[in-house]
């Protein structure tokens, strides 16, 4: 069925598992922050696989460089991208104060 | 055998990080679990022959986000765990399951060759004015992604600053402090060769960035550098210095080029293909520090008034 | 004449009240002189551009303007027989309906919006008469819905508020059907000029049903801004407008653009051969019999004037649809005449229910015992319009409704004289009444509100006037029905120019 | 001339960061040039064909590749004109609306991301553009302040994750056939479950970015929460961007079995937010919200014509699909800009703010209700040539009744709810008084892209041909 390796597969297999269990924690996670952590999962997953990516094939003892130049300029992306919403959910939170109450709110 | 088995405990670790990390009752637990799970996906990465990536996952993927996500956490109250009713928890769940299945029946199709681009980006590292194959992809054959990816850092600085609650000022340590003063120039010694190497070996701009900014924050965290704000116009010109140094490169390359050939975008002259990419990168990487610097920290409250006042007298 | 007029002279005749409307818009309420004579400077233009156009059509000369829109269907204006008809009478209703406006609404606040819209609405009814093809048609009857809303709503009352909601949910929804139709017809045959005779003949064979579908549709879009049978609900609600934009409404601008709009689809887009090979005849028929006599029943019973006319509108107006559904050339004669005379006799009668309402504040049945002794002028012109309405020599509507019996005859639907004579007699029971109130049955009771608008007149002279001219005009179209210039020989001529390509 | 529709915004915007005082002066400067070069781009490739780049002179593959055809030259076209338009009205306003100096730089890097995005034919060039979009929509957003936080962050997280999912894709079809550029991709493309997966994960994504129905939750706030200009240039671009890619996706890639499968999904999702999107318009009682939700609405059209052109692959579709995307961007920069210079002058966000407005505010008025003629679809508007070329589609396929009677019940109810505005114009009643003397050259901003959208059918023939010149 497939003519992928052993732990090539295993790689993969673990990337597509933390694709989905970030996917699950963006989908429940009550809280923002966790959110945004699920959020970063899905991307650690995506990552993951570029890199098994990279690796299968191993040319000339190195991986595929094209996909690790994707995969630096795809971090820095997420990363950009968090601490924006991290900003965000912190102005949030200040916007109202001392609200114990957890943020998943009906819609406007 | 033995490394399969090194490889699966690995892969376990980082699901059981992941999904720790999703499920526990506190969200300090939470990100706590996501820096650990970060470090072991630096490690994995390593294992898979890709050094670079296992670096900047260490520097952004575990402590950059990490050092954010406390960061937002300290700012935040503390939450009352929410507990969450059985369908909440099932129809989420039955979705994902069913996604995950479709992305793994795909997934099993992978061909296990590498991709043809390989071979040609090997053919043309001679031609690109870097050794390192990464370093050449980055800043040469595929620089506008680079290019864009400043901007799109730069872009998350913008609208921090520009949504960001006015900062609580904290107390310094007098331990840090004196600590910090000795870290300092080390992170820059150790910045600067990271940077020099990334020419050649796992390293690059980036990774010396986010080193910078890490030795910045402390200090600026002890409150040293005073100076470092976004209402500075040094600052801010060095921070758009990343980008604009990548432009005005382009646009002298544009201009050097010979007559008999086309102009191109971002095409470096060959001779001077080294040059160009180390000067780009030495300003993108003093842009990234301060950017992440900024970024972490915040601009200080007093300092961000001021500038508010300043904007309105202009404008008024 | 050379050719550049030819060319632009359609145009022309659009702009010629358009530029005007638009720069009215810009002027500020205290602008009086300047506002009226603008309106008037565009009226006289027009009126001057239609006869320069009137003499070359006559002449045998077409008129031709096309810019590029659609693949398949520019935006074509041309000039022919049939459209200036339609262009004469809306013009010249146009001068009448303007003096008037401006004397109904002199102190009233929004002038220049409302005279602004006023000339947008005469410019697309004009542009829908000029229209070249059903795609350049589709457009002005758009934007005549559009033009005319803010008209309706003019008082800005709540009633006249959901009337507004009422008229646009009707038009619209009639608009997007014209333009399923259009679409679909555009999809078979393209949009080519409309012809005489029509243009589908050549792809009837293979297509009936599509084409049959499409008639439909467009009839139903049609249908709405006609009036016809369960199409017609917004006309009588629409009457919370300004009297001058009732009479414009009724007269001239949307219920007649339906109904142009159905001749040319009978007759330029289909023509009479398909007609008949499709069998499209007989429903539309029946459907226009049965909106006339509805509308005369309904109108009985009313005592609002306005909304008693209103229902004589939506019965006076399938009259038209009627000539043209009888694919007969005498049937298409009255048809078409009818269009012009309804128009002015049906003006004449609105003009004087908004002078009864403005000078006196008479809006019920009842409240008109003895008018004739107080404004004899205004009563004396709105009996000729009544009497018209029912038919007797020697007024226009005598000569319309005699020339669609003679069509009915002659395309041996005798059925049809029997609704003729039914529709007269409820006519006659619904407008006598109306004309024996006025003239034989003493004051009964104070006048509502009455207003002291002229010392020399019964009321204000810009009200007047063109009530009477108008009632002069029937009059005359009816006594000179057989000279030249009579619109009667100008609608032989067009009959004549349809019926003698085959 | 592409370099310089690329460098110039970024150049701008670095400058305008260094020295915030002659921000506003500077994006004038710019989107000006931008225009003109857009505008002559867009004649060169009229003319000679469309124009490809491989940046940096690599080999094809190994660099990206940039594409100038008509469309692309169409899009960009729009999107420095509106650029400038809004621009203009920011100018003319923001004093008075208090609008963030970052608004300068923001809408510059705006236009950057949108221009790269429009020419980019590179699968991860695209992804960084798209990543570049969201942030800066989502900055802009943040613009308003406190009220607009929540929607900012609720958009900037789902953005996020439909990025993540196309990126998925990418790497998916990447790991499949080890190219990035949509060319080349094409060649190789084969029907299996791997390039399946990966084109449903990308539209997935794409479709959440765009705020496709039933994907489009986080529009009407983010939209109804964001300053007059900021809605206006989201409503009309940025949702388009996702969209564009989405086309390329289906058109380019997708092979016909995968084209016609999918075909009914974007059908039935097109129908769904038509009705449905008319429905909230309708219902909302904020007048930005309900602009916001007609934008939903149009979409639908936009993935009505797209579903039927993959099902049917009649280029008349195509050409429908293209006309709303143009029509609908002029409309609702129109609309925004409109009902954001009305409601902060009269000061309030409800519809029954509105009341009276066609006396106050007679240009805005008029503006508002032009921009709606085109959005229902009024002859001779850029949406009635729109919906026209859709028409005309449909009834050459025959026996799809279904389809035109779901376009009629929409034209219904996007006339209903822009004339739920006019007639709220149109109360004299009692209207309501404005807060301050109202301003004559915001409205007029506001009228001239409702002209253009009018104006757009004497230009139709052209526009078909250039839409026609390109397959896409």
């Amino acid at each position: 069925m497939t003519d992928l390796s052993p732990q090539l597969l295993l790689y993969i297999g673990t990337a597509a598992g933390l694709f989905a269990i970030g996917l699950y924690g963006f989908i429940v996670g009550p809280q923002t922050l966790r959110r945004i952590l699920a959020l970063n999962i899905i991307g650690a997953g995506i990552f993951m696989l570029m890199v098994v990516l990279a690796y299968r094939g191993l040319a000339d003892g190195a991986a595929d460089p094209v996909l690790q130049a994707l995969i630096l300029t795809g971090l820095v992306v997420a990363v950009s991208a968090t601490a924006f919403a991290l900003a965000l959910l912190a102005r949030l939170k200040q916007a109202r104060p001392g609200q114990y109450r957890p943020e998943q709110e009906p819609g406007p | 055998m033995s490394l399969l088995l090194f490889d699966a405990t690995l892969c376990l670790l980082l699901l059981v990080l992941a999904l720790a990390s999703i499920l526990s009752r506190q969200l300090v637990h939470g990100v706590i679990l996501y820096i650990a799970f970060g470090l072991m996906m630096a490690l994995a990465w390593a294992r898979l022959a890709t050094p670079d990536l296992a670096l900047a996952e260490a520097a952004i993927g575990a402590g950059l986000t990490g050092a954010l996500c406390f960061s937002a956490l300290a700012r935040q109250q503390l939450h009352l765990p929410v507990v969450l009713s059985w369908p909440q928890r099932l129809w989420p769940a039955v979705f994902v399951l069913l996604m995950l299945g479709g992305v793994l029946a795909a997934l099993l199709q992978l061909p296990p060759t590498a991709s043809p681009l390989v071979d040609v980006a090997q053919a043309e590292l001679i031609n690109s004015g870097v050794s390192h194959p990464v370093t050449a992809v980055l800043l040469n054959f595929r620089s506008w992604d680079t290019l864009l990816e400043l901007v799109v850092l730069l872009l998350a600085l913008l609208g921090a600053l520009q949504v960001a609650p006015a900062a609580k000022a904290t107390t310094s340590w007098p331990l840090s402090l004196s600590w910090s003063r000795l870290l300092a120039p080390m992170v820059i010694l150790l910045a600067g060769y990271l940077l020099w190497a990334g020419a050649s070996q796992p390293g690059g701009a980036f990774q010396a960035g986010a080193l910078l900014a890490a030795g910045a924050v402390v200090l600026r965290l002890n409150h040293q550098l005073n100076w470092l704000r976004w209402s500075n116009f040094w600052i801010r010109l060095l921070i758009v210095s990343g980008v604009s140094a990548f432009v005005l490169a382009a646009l002298l390359a544009m201009l050097l080029t010979t007559d008999n050939t086309d102009v191109i975008w971002l095409r470096w002259p060959p001779q001077l293909a080294g040059g160009f990419i180390l000067l780009v990168e030495l300003f993108a990487t003093l842009a990234i520090a301060l950017t992440l610097t900024l970024l972490v920290v915040g601009e200080p409250a007093a300092a961000e008034q001021a500038q508010q006042n300043s904007g309105g007298e202009a404008h008024d | 004449m050379s050719p550049f007029w030819q060319q632009y002279l359609p145009l022309a005749i659009i702009l010629s009240s358009l530029l005007p409307g638009l720069i009215i818009f810009t002027l500020k309420e205290t602008q009086v002189k300047l506002r009226i004579s603008l309106n008037l400077f565009g009226v006289g233009v027009k009126l001057l551009l239609v006869l320069l156009m009137w003499q070359a059509v006559k002449a045998g000369q077409q008129f031709y303007f096309s810019l590029p829109f659609l693949p398949g269907a520019d935006l074509v204006l041309q000039g022919d027989a049939l459209s200036l008809l339609f262009v004469v009478l809306s013009s010249v209703l146009w001068l009448a309906t303007t003096i008037y406006a401006i004397g109904y609404l002199e102190h009233s606040p929004l002038r220049s919006r409302f005279f602004g819209y006023f000339s947008l609405c005469v410019s697309a009814t004009v542009g829908l008469a000029l229209a070249g093809n059903l795609v350049t048609f589709l457009l002005f009857y758009e934007l005549l819905t559009l033009a005319t809303f803010p008209l309706v709503v003019h008082r800005g009352t709540a009633q006249s508020l959901a009337a507004g909601r009422k008229y646009l949910a009707y038009t619209l929804g009639g608009g997007v059907i014209l333009m399923l139709g259009v679409a679909l017809l555009h999809s078979l045959v393209q949009s080519p000029l409309f012809t005489p005779g029509g243009y589908v003949t050549a792809v009837v064979s293979g297509n009936e049903g599509l084409l049959k579908l499409a008639f439909a549709l467009m009839i139903a879009g049609l249908g709405v801004k006609a009036a016809l049978l369960p199409l017609h609900g917004w006309l009588p609600q629409a009457m919370v407008a300004p009297a001058p934009v009732s009479a414009l409404l009724h007269a001239v601008a949307v219920v007649k653009a339906g109904a142009f709009g159905i001749i040319r689809l009978v007759y330029d887009v289909f023509g009479v051969e398909s007609m008949h090979a499709l069998q499209l005849a007989q429903p539309l028929m029946l459907l226009a019999a049965a909106t006339i006599l509805y509308g005369s029943w309904r109108a009985l019973s009313q005592q609002d004037i306005k909304r008693r006319l209103a229902y004589s509108t939506i019965s006076q107006v399938s009259y038209i649809t009627l000539g043209v559904a009888m694919l007969g050339p005498l049937a298409a004669v009255g048809g078409l005449v009818h269009l012009v005379h309804q128009g002015v006799m049906k003006i004449t009668l609105f003009f004087c229910a908004g002078n009864f309402a403005e000078t006196l504040g008479i809006h019920k049945v009842r409240q008109l015992n003895g008018v004739g002794r107080r404004m004899p002028v205004t009563a004396m012109a709105f009996t000729l319009g009544a009497l018209g309405m029912i038919g007797i020599p020697p007024t226009a509507g005598f000569i319309s409704k005699w020339y669609l019996g003679l069509g009915a005859a002659e395309v041996e639907q005798n059925w049809l004289i029997l609704v003729f004579a039914l529709s007269g007699l409820l006519n006659a029971a619904y407008f006598l009444p109306l004309v024996y109130r006025m003239w034989f049955l003493p004051q009964s009771m104070p006048w509502p509100q009455e207003q002291q608008l002229s010392n020399r007149f019964e009321t204000h002279w810009m009200l007047l006037t063109p009530a009477v001219f108008t009632a002069v005009l029937l009059l005359l179209m009816g006594l000179f029905a057989s000279t030249e210039l009579s619109p009667l020989s100008w609608a032989e001529l067009i009959v004549e120019r349809e019926f003698r390509h085959d | 001339m592409m370099v310089l529709l690329l460098v110039l915004p970024l150049v701008g915007a670095l400058l305008m960061l260094l020295w915030p005082k002659i921000a506003p002066l500077l994006t004038l400067l710019t989107a000006t040039i931008c225009s003109l070069a857009a505008l002559q781009l867009l004649l060169q490739v009229s003319e000679q064909g469309s124009q490809q780049i491989l940046l940096a002179g690599w080999p094809s593959g190994l660099a990206i590749s940039l594409e100038a055809n008509s469309l692309s030259c169409l899009l960009i076209l729009l999107t420095t004109v509106l650029q400038l338009l809004v621009a203009l009205y920011a100018f003319a306003t923001y004093r008075r609306d208090k609008l963030g100096t970052g608004f300068w730089p923001l809408s510059s890097l705006l236009q950057l991301g949108l221009t790269s995005l429009w020419l980019s034919r590179d699968l991860f060039n695209l992804y960084v553009c798209l990543e570049l979009l969201g942030l800066v929509a989502v900055a802009l957003v943040s613009l308003s302040g406190d009220k607009a936080i929540k929607p900012a962050l609720n958009y900037l997280l789902l953005s996020l994750f439909g990025s993540l999912c196309y990126l998925l894709g990418v790497a998916m079809l990447y790991g499949a056939y080890g190219v990035l550029d949509i060319s080349a991709l094409a060649l190789q493309w084969q029907t299996n479950i791997l390039s399946t997966a990966a084109l449903l994960l990308m539209t997935l994504g794409l479709m959440l970015k765009a705020a496709l129905w039933p994907l489009h939750g986080w529009l009407p706030a983010a939209h109804g929460a964001a300053p007059a200009p900021v809605s206006a240039l989201l409503s009309a671009l940025v949702v388009k961007g996702p969209l564009f890619i989405l086309c390329l996706l289906w058109l380019q890639l997708a092979s016909a079995p995968q084209a016609v499968a999918i075909a009914p999904l974007f059908t039935g999702c097109g129908l769904a937010a038509l009705l449905l999107g008319g429905v909230s318009a309708l219902r909302t009682p904020f007048a930005k919200n309900m602009v916001a939700y007609s934008t939903v609405a149009q979409l639908g059209y936009a993935m009505l014509a797209l579903g039927l052109l993959l099902r049917f692959n009649q280029p008349l579709f195509a050409a429908a699909l293209w006309l709303f995307v143009l029509a609908h961007a002029l409309a609702k920069a129109a609309c925004f800009l409109a009902i954001g210079e009305i409601t902060a002058t009269l000061g309030g966000k409800r519809l029954n703010t509105l009341k009276g407005a066609s006396q106050t505010m007679p240009l805005a008025m008029f503006a508002f209700a032009v921009a709606g003629g085109s959005l229902i679809g009024l002859p001779p508007s850029g949406g009635f040539l729109a919906k026209w070329a859709l028409l005309q589609g449909l009834w050459l396929q025959g026996d799809q009744l279904l389809w035109l009677l779901a376009i009629v019940l929409a034209t219904l109810l996007s006339a209903a709810y822009v004339f739920r505005v006019v007639v709220l114009a149109f109360d004299r009643a009692d209207p309501v008084a404005p807060d301050f003397a109202p301003r004559i050259l915001p409205q007029w901003l506001a009228l001239l892209p409702a002209l253009a959208v009018w104006a757009m059918a004497l230009y139709s023939e052209p526009l078909l041909r250039l839409l026609k010149q390109e397959g896409l």
